[in-house]
């Protein structure tokens, strides 16, 4: 792979999974607190089509963030972590993107499928 | 007055038992309670089996002080990688996702309301209304005239719903031994299910910070068996002799109620069988004639910063409220 | 060799006396500063603790009325967090460390660093005259309305509470920015982002977390005080407003603040252990990714504060799986260090004991805090003792204990002498002892049902012995603290010269004199990886270039910057060097915020002109025209 | 000079520090504009009765009108880098009479609506004023960032200002992006 294409699965890797979980956090409990409040209560929101749209939409991303983070880390298998720059930066990158991905993509997974399960506006 | 003195007699034998001024969270006394208690036992011998793997590499470590050895600089070995990467990221993500599953799929549906279909074929139901107030609580019956305060008297193995809302700032009801806490907040009302698996006095407490006096704004949950509970609820009913106190509705009458007299504000708690209450002040006092007294000469010696002013009463003046009061039973 | 190191002194040396002190820009002096004021706070807030726990220490204690006593703990939250921890890690470690680390003069912004300064220590004047006065913040440091409405606290408690974090705000935005910029631009060419110290890692972490959660907080205060003071209705559901609103921006801010506390801690046991190990970390990678990911999780765990709020459940989980996996990026670090420790040379000197105290500690906040992913069990507890536990041992133990550490650690490079190692250790375990028992029991009495912030509490609850012991622990700690900067100032004097490198330490801050000259390095030094004091071929080429005049930069205040990511030399910049503006403008800004407390709304427009000014003056000269 | 070779071109040390300004500030309208929603998801009736809807046609102007003025910052930011620095001055002075046009226009605006509901009438009109008001301050911020970079390159190019242009060039474009939001979010009734 040439380095323009690993530099890009690199930042890839590193930033899009992250971004994906935040922006599926803001919007997922957001639409659940549209469809708890009064007012937007009444709009009528497909609630479990919203939630799940952001667990495949988000998950999918997530996963593709982890594939991209995966493929640099098995170009750059022979480079050590403080090797010079772009390779060990990329190394680097890619050890980190690795376990955040994983970790955002489980955030998701509980979330979306607890939120509807758990599809309680009042907890009594 | 045989009921109310009925009560009282339980109260006072569970205080001489020794069971009554608690609210501990690790003798429960409901399933709801017993399942978060239960968590909780078992989140302890987890954490201290973490620790206990922490503490005993740091051991190790600790054991091999000073060892010689190359004091230059070494790489990375892959045993202690994997240590990382298998007990820092494996176990942790599956252990927290059971936990996760475990109490947020499974033990919330133990802490909560049963579903409509389930409470017909199982247990009766009761709803019961509380509101916070600066520092105390009203608490009300719907479907009945019956309002007290501080002290709620459910039934006992019934499903019991507690509507909470506030008057002013934000409170939070909490019985430890009967549910987990729900805060009183102003824009919305806020429920818990409270069920009692054996007869008792439960004590509860004002958990969210309220002001001056969030310190003294104690409650008791009387758990009963439901005939007694039903001819308690009878008792707080009714409304008290028309023939009231002219000293009582000249001087408290602006904050107080007692039913059937002219005494109708709503400002502080209703007064109408203060006499069958155990406790004043939302607990901060027991109800007896000397505390009472004190009570009324002067209100914010006794609980400083609450919203009750100090009424000039000669001593005479108190002498025949505190008979009028302890006389509403 | 010599007359190029004496014309770097004669560029930049500083000016002498209180006002050099007043004007300076030099990051080492700024950091100075912080520590000296923040040890101030840290006092204040000690005290507050000590006279919370005499009022506790026995049921239906007399000590404090409920006035006082609600005053004290709201200030003594405020004051450890915002004026202790915070401008202790960042403001005085940061300050004075992260140059140091990456090789160098100053900060990107020197001038905007004294300001920061100058604004915080104003805000935390401004606090306490607020206190003296009888005005201290009383509604809690979370501060929830309506309690603190103008309603329910009508007097001007809540305007000190408002202003001044609006205050203490502006100065750790300002640090946030300065630090970020600082950490991406001024490394020395070849510390591409692999090789940035995990010191420097962390903090860049928590300048991340600062800059977007403090906006949230700045927020909601302002429009607190919109509320109070122009009668506008945010929080007023009588007007269509949400008292709920207010906890939401509240902990959007205050969940990721708690990671803002402890990753610089985390930084500081990161630079700790290979030291006194003499070993690189264990994965480093993932400890580099760790801080930052802990902060970044963090943004979305704020409503396990609001559990028993009476959310809906389906929000809720949301936060409560957010917060599962928060933990992961902790769990990797504490392996880490642990695993370091052990395979490691280890020499259990001062700091290293309080890095292992500082492990044990936020393993146990970390355990508890764990609990609080299933809902029904947060929902029993939140709001008792056990919570007060359990952010004790995080913020206590996980990021105190390792800036004592810290304290001793650096106290060498600082001093040029070394401290007294006996009564060192000794203060550890004092501490160490105290702290347990003072924060332990609250475990206990949490789950017997004792509710957080009560100012007394009635006897024959099963609280009243693990309520004395905790009292007992907290003044069994204030020996050991006591102990501990005794232990300092007397080394000071006495102790023994401790020269350039005492622990063979890893970073660059052990490659110049202790302590290091105005202008830190000589020769901007080579880099080639975390570890640059290892690499002494490195050190080498550096005292060779010095020799040769290569890479000096002694035309002026001169500071190399880098590229970003790859830690390229990218060109060459002039410094500013101390300069009145920054303290000029922080009168005119505490001026501007002190007579709102008074709603003197002219005399603050006065002010903003006068700020507007100074802000002229401060930019009427470039540094490239020095 | 000559010990470092100079690899690549980034932008200027106060660029990233109006960057990280501007991203702070962007929080805090995000933070701004999530207010404005959660209290619309709460309130049946939005806005209230008795506070008429916001009218479309002059903000959405106005908002057309600054955005434009993006187009000269830029330019003038282009040609200060060729080192033409009366073509800076021109289009720096031009897009400043507009922005100050748009702000005398909004001002107008906001004094308008103040005579017709006031900010205390409820949480609706509160964060109405709000809003526009945080908006309308980092517009006034940016003229005065202007009104000191004319003055500054009335004598002469340096690289200071230079790079002074570059990071308030880029804060022009940000509070462009944040005012496309907040018209959006204010007039979200209507629309």
């Amino acid at each position: 792979m040439s380095l323009r294409r690993l530099a890009f699965l690199q930042w890839f890797g590193l930033l899009a999974g992250g971004l994906t979980w935040f922006a599926a956090f803001l919007a997922g409990a957001g639409t659940s607190v549209a469809l708890c409040n009064p007012a937007s209560g009444r709009w009528g929101i497909p609630y479990d089509t919203v939630q799940a749209a952001l667990l495949g939409l988000g998950g999918a991303v997530v996963l593709l963030a982890e594939a991209a983070a995966v493929a640099v880390f098995r170009a750059t298998r022979t480079v050590a972590e403080q090797d010079p720059p772009p390779e060990g930066r990329l190394h680097f990158f890619a050890i980190g993107a690795m376990v955040g991905n994983l970790v955002f993509l489980v955030i998701i997974v509980l979330s979306a499928v607890a939120t509807i399960v758990d599809r309680a506006c009042h907890q009594a | 007055m045989p009921r109310a003195g009925l009560v009282t007699l339980t109260a006072a034998a569970l205080v001489v038992a020794g069971c009554g001024s608690k609210q501990d969270a690790l003798s429960p006394e409901s399933g709801a309670s017993r399942g978060i208690a239960t968590l909780w036992w078992k989140m302890l011998v987890g954490s201290a089996l973490g620790l206990g793997i922490v503490a005993l590499i740091l051991l190790a470590a600790w054991i091999r002080r000073n060892r010689a050895g190359v004091p230059g600089v070494r790489e990375g070995d892959r045993v202690a990688l994997g240590v990382v990467i298998g007990l820092g990221i494996v176990v942790p993500i599956a252990v927290l996702s059971g936990l996760f599953v475990f109490g947020n799929v499974f033990l919330i549906r133990k802490t909560t309301m049963p579903t409509a279909a389930a409470a017909v074929r199982d247990r009766p139901e009761l709803t019961v209304r509380v509101v916070g107030h600066q520092f105390w609580w009203e608490v009300r019956y719907p479907g009945t005239p019956a309002v007290t305060a501080n002290e709620i008297h459910i039934p006992v193995r019934t499903n019991v719903r507690v509507l909470v809302s506030t008057d002013d700032v934000i409170h939070s009801f909490w019985v430890p031994e009967l549910n987990r806490k729900i805060d009183m907040i102003p824009e919305q009302t806020n429920q818990v299910l409270l069920y009692a698996d054996r007869p008792g006095r439960y004590r509860g407490q004002c958990a969210e910070f309220c002001g001056l006096q969030h310190a003294h704004m104690g409650l008791y949950v009387f758990a009963d068996p439901p005939a007694v509970f039903r001819r308690w609820l009878d008792g707080q009913s009714k409304p008290a002799p028309a023939a009231g106190s002219r000293l009582f509705v000249d001087k408290c009458g602006s904050c107080h109620t007692i039913r059937g007299t002219p005494a109708t504000s709503r400002v502080g708690p209703d007064l109408t069988h203060v006499g069958s209450r155990t406790s004043l002040a939302a607990l901060t006092i027991p109800n007896t004639p000397a505390r009472l007294r004190e009570w009324l000469r002067d209100p914010q010696r006794v609980k400083p910063g609450n919203q009750m002013p100090r009424v000039e009463l000669t001593d005479a003046q108190i002498r025949r409220l505190v008979a009028y009061l302890e006389a509403r039973r | 060799m010599r007359e190029r190191v004496e014309r770097l002194e004669r560029i930049w040396v500083a000016r002498p006396g209180v006002l050099g002190w007043l004007t300076t820009t030099d990051h080492k002096r700024i950091g100075l500063l912080y520590f000296w004021a923040t040890l101030v706070f840290f006092g204040a807030g000690g005290v507050e603790a000590l006279l919370l726990r005499t009022q506790l220490a026995q049921p239906n204690g007399d000590v404090l009325g409920p006035d006082t006593y609600d005053q004290l703990f709201t200030t003594h939250g405020l004051t450890m967090i915002f004026w202790f921890i915070i401008p202790m890690t960042t403001g005085a470690f940061g300050n004075y460390l992260i140059p140091l680390m990456i090789g160098a003069r100053d900060m990107a912004f020197p001038r905007l660093n004294a300001l920061s300064f100058w604004v915080f220590l104003a805000s935390g004047i401004f606090l306490y005259v607020g206190l003296f006065l009888g005005f201290g913040p009383n509604a809690g440091w979370f501060d929830y309305v309506p309690l603190a409405s103008r309603l329910y606290d009508p007097a001007r408690n809540i305007e000190f509470y408002s202003l001044g974090l609006i205050f203490n705000g502006i100065a750790s935005t300002l640090t946030a920015v300065n630090f970020i910029v600082t950490i991406f631009k001024l490394r020395a060419p070849g510390m591409s982002f692999n090789r940035i110290p995990l010191f420097c890692f962390a903090f860049l972490a928590a300048s991340f977390g600062l800059l977007f959660a403090l906006p949230a907080l700045s927020a909601d205060l302002i429009l607190l005080f919109l509320d109070r003071n122009l009668g506008m209705h945010f929080f007023d559901p009588a007007h269509g407003g949400s008292t709920l609103l207010w906890q939401h921006l509240f902990w959007f801010f205050g969940h990721p603040e708690v990671y803002i506390l402890i990753v610089p801690a985390f930084g500081i046991a990161t630079e700790i252990i290979p030291a006194l190990t003499q070993r690189k970390m264990i994965a480093f990678p993932l400890v580099a990714i760790a801080e930052l990911l802990v902060v970044f999780i963090g943004f979305g765990v704020w409503a396990h504060h609001m559990f028993a709020d009476g959310l809906p459940t389906t929000t809720l989980v949301f936060f409560a799986g957010a917060t599962a996996m928060v933990v992961i990026p902790s769990t990797i670090q504490v392996f880490a260090w642990s695993s370091t420790i052990f395979t490691g040379l280890p020499r259990f000197k001062t700091p290293l004991l309080f890095i292992v105290g500082f492990i044990l500690f936020f393993v146990i906040g970390g355990l508890t805090g764990v609990m609080f992913v299933a809902i029904p069990f947060t929902q029993q507890v939140t709001d008792t003792y056990f919570v007060v536990a359990h952010f004790h041992y995080i913020i206590f133990g996980a990021a105190v204990f390792p800036i004592f550490g810290g304290m001793y650690y650096w106290f060498p490079k600082l001093t040029g002498r070394m401290y007294f190692e006996r009564p060192g250790q000794i203060s550890f375990w004092i501490i160490f002892v105290g702290t347990n028992l003072l924060f332990f029991p609250m475990h206990i009495v949490g789950l017997l049902g004792m509710p957080r912030r009560v100012y007394t509490y009635p006897g024959g609850m099963g609280w009243t012995a693990y309520n004395a012991i905790e009292s007992v622990g907290g003044f069994v700690t204030l020996a050991g603290i006591l102990l501990l900067f005794g232990n300092l100032v007397v080394s000071y004097f006495r102790g023994a010269p401790a020269g350039p490198d005492p622990w063979h330490g890893p970073t660059l801050e052990w490659s110049v004199p202790s302590p290091p000259p105005e202008y830190n390095f000589a020769v901007v030094p080579t880099v080639s990886s975390a570890y640059p004091n290892w690499d002494e071929a490195d050190r080498e080429a550096d005292r060779r270039r010095l020799a040769e005049g290569v890479g000096v930069l002694d035309d002026g205040h001169e500071q190399v910057v880098s590229t970003l990511v790859d830690g390229e030399a990218a060109e060459v910049v002039k410094m500013p060097h101390s300069s009145p503006w920054p303290v000029l403008l922080a009168l005119c800004l505490s001026g501007m915020l002190a007579v709102l407390v008074v709603e003197k709304f002219a005399v603050a427009a006065f002010f903003a002109v006068l700020l507007a000014l100074t802000l002229l003056g401060w930019h009427s000269t470039e540094p490239e025209a020095e | 000079m000559t010990d470092f070779a100079v690899t690549r071109r980034e932008p200027s040390l106060g660029w990233w520090g109006m960057a990280l300004f501007v991203a702070a500030e962007a929080t805090l309208f995000g933070v701004l504009v999530a207010t404005y929603f959660y209290l619309r998801f709460k309130n049946l009736e939005w806005p209230p009765q008795g506070i008429p809807e916001p009218k479309l046609g002059v903000p959405l102007v106005l908002l057309g009108v600054l955005l434009v003025t993006s187009v000269p910052m830029q330019l003038a930011l282009r040609a200060a880098n060729a080192h033409r620095l009366g073509a800076a001055r021109l289009l720096l002075g031009l897009a400043s009479i507009v922005q100050a046009g748009y702000f005398a226009m909004q001002v107008h605006e906001y004094a308008g609506d103040l005579g017709r509901f006031a900010p205390a009438d409820h949480a609706y009109a509160s964060i109405y004023y709000t809003l526009l008001g945080a908006d309308h301050a980092h517009v006034a911020l940016g003229l005065l960032l202007d009104l000191w970079l004319l003055a500054k390159l009335a004598r002469g190019l340096t690289r200071y200002r230079l790079n002074a242009l570059s990071a308030i060039t880029f804060y022009w474009h940000a509070v462009n992006v944040l005012t496309i939001a907040v018209t959006l979010t204010i007039l979200s009734p209507s629309l």
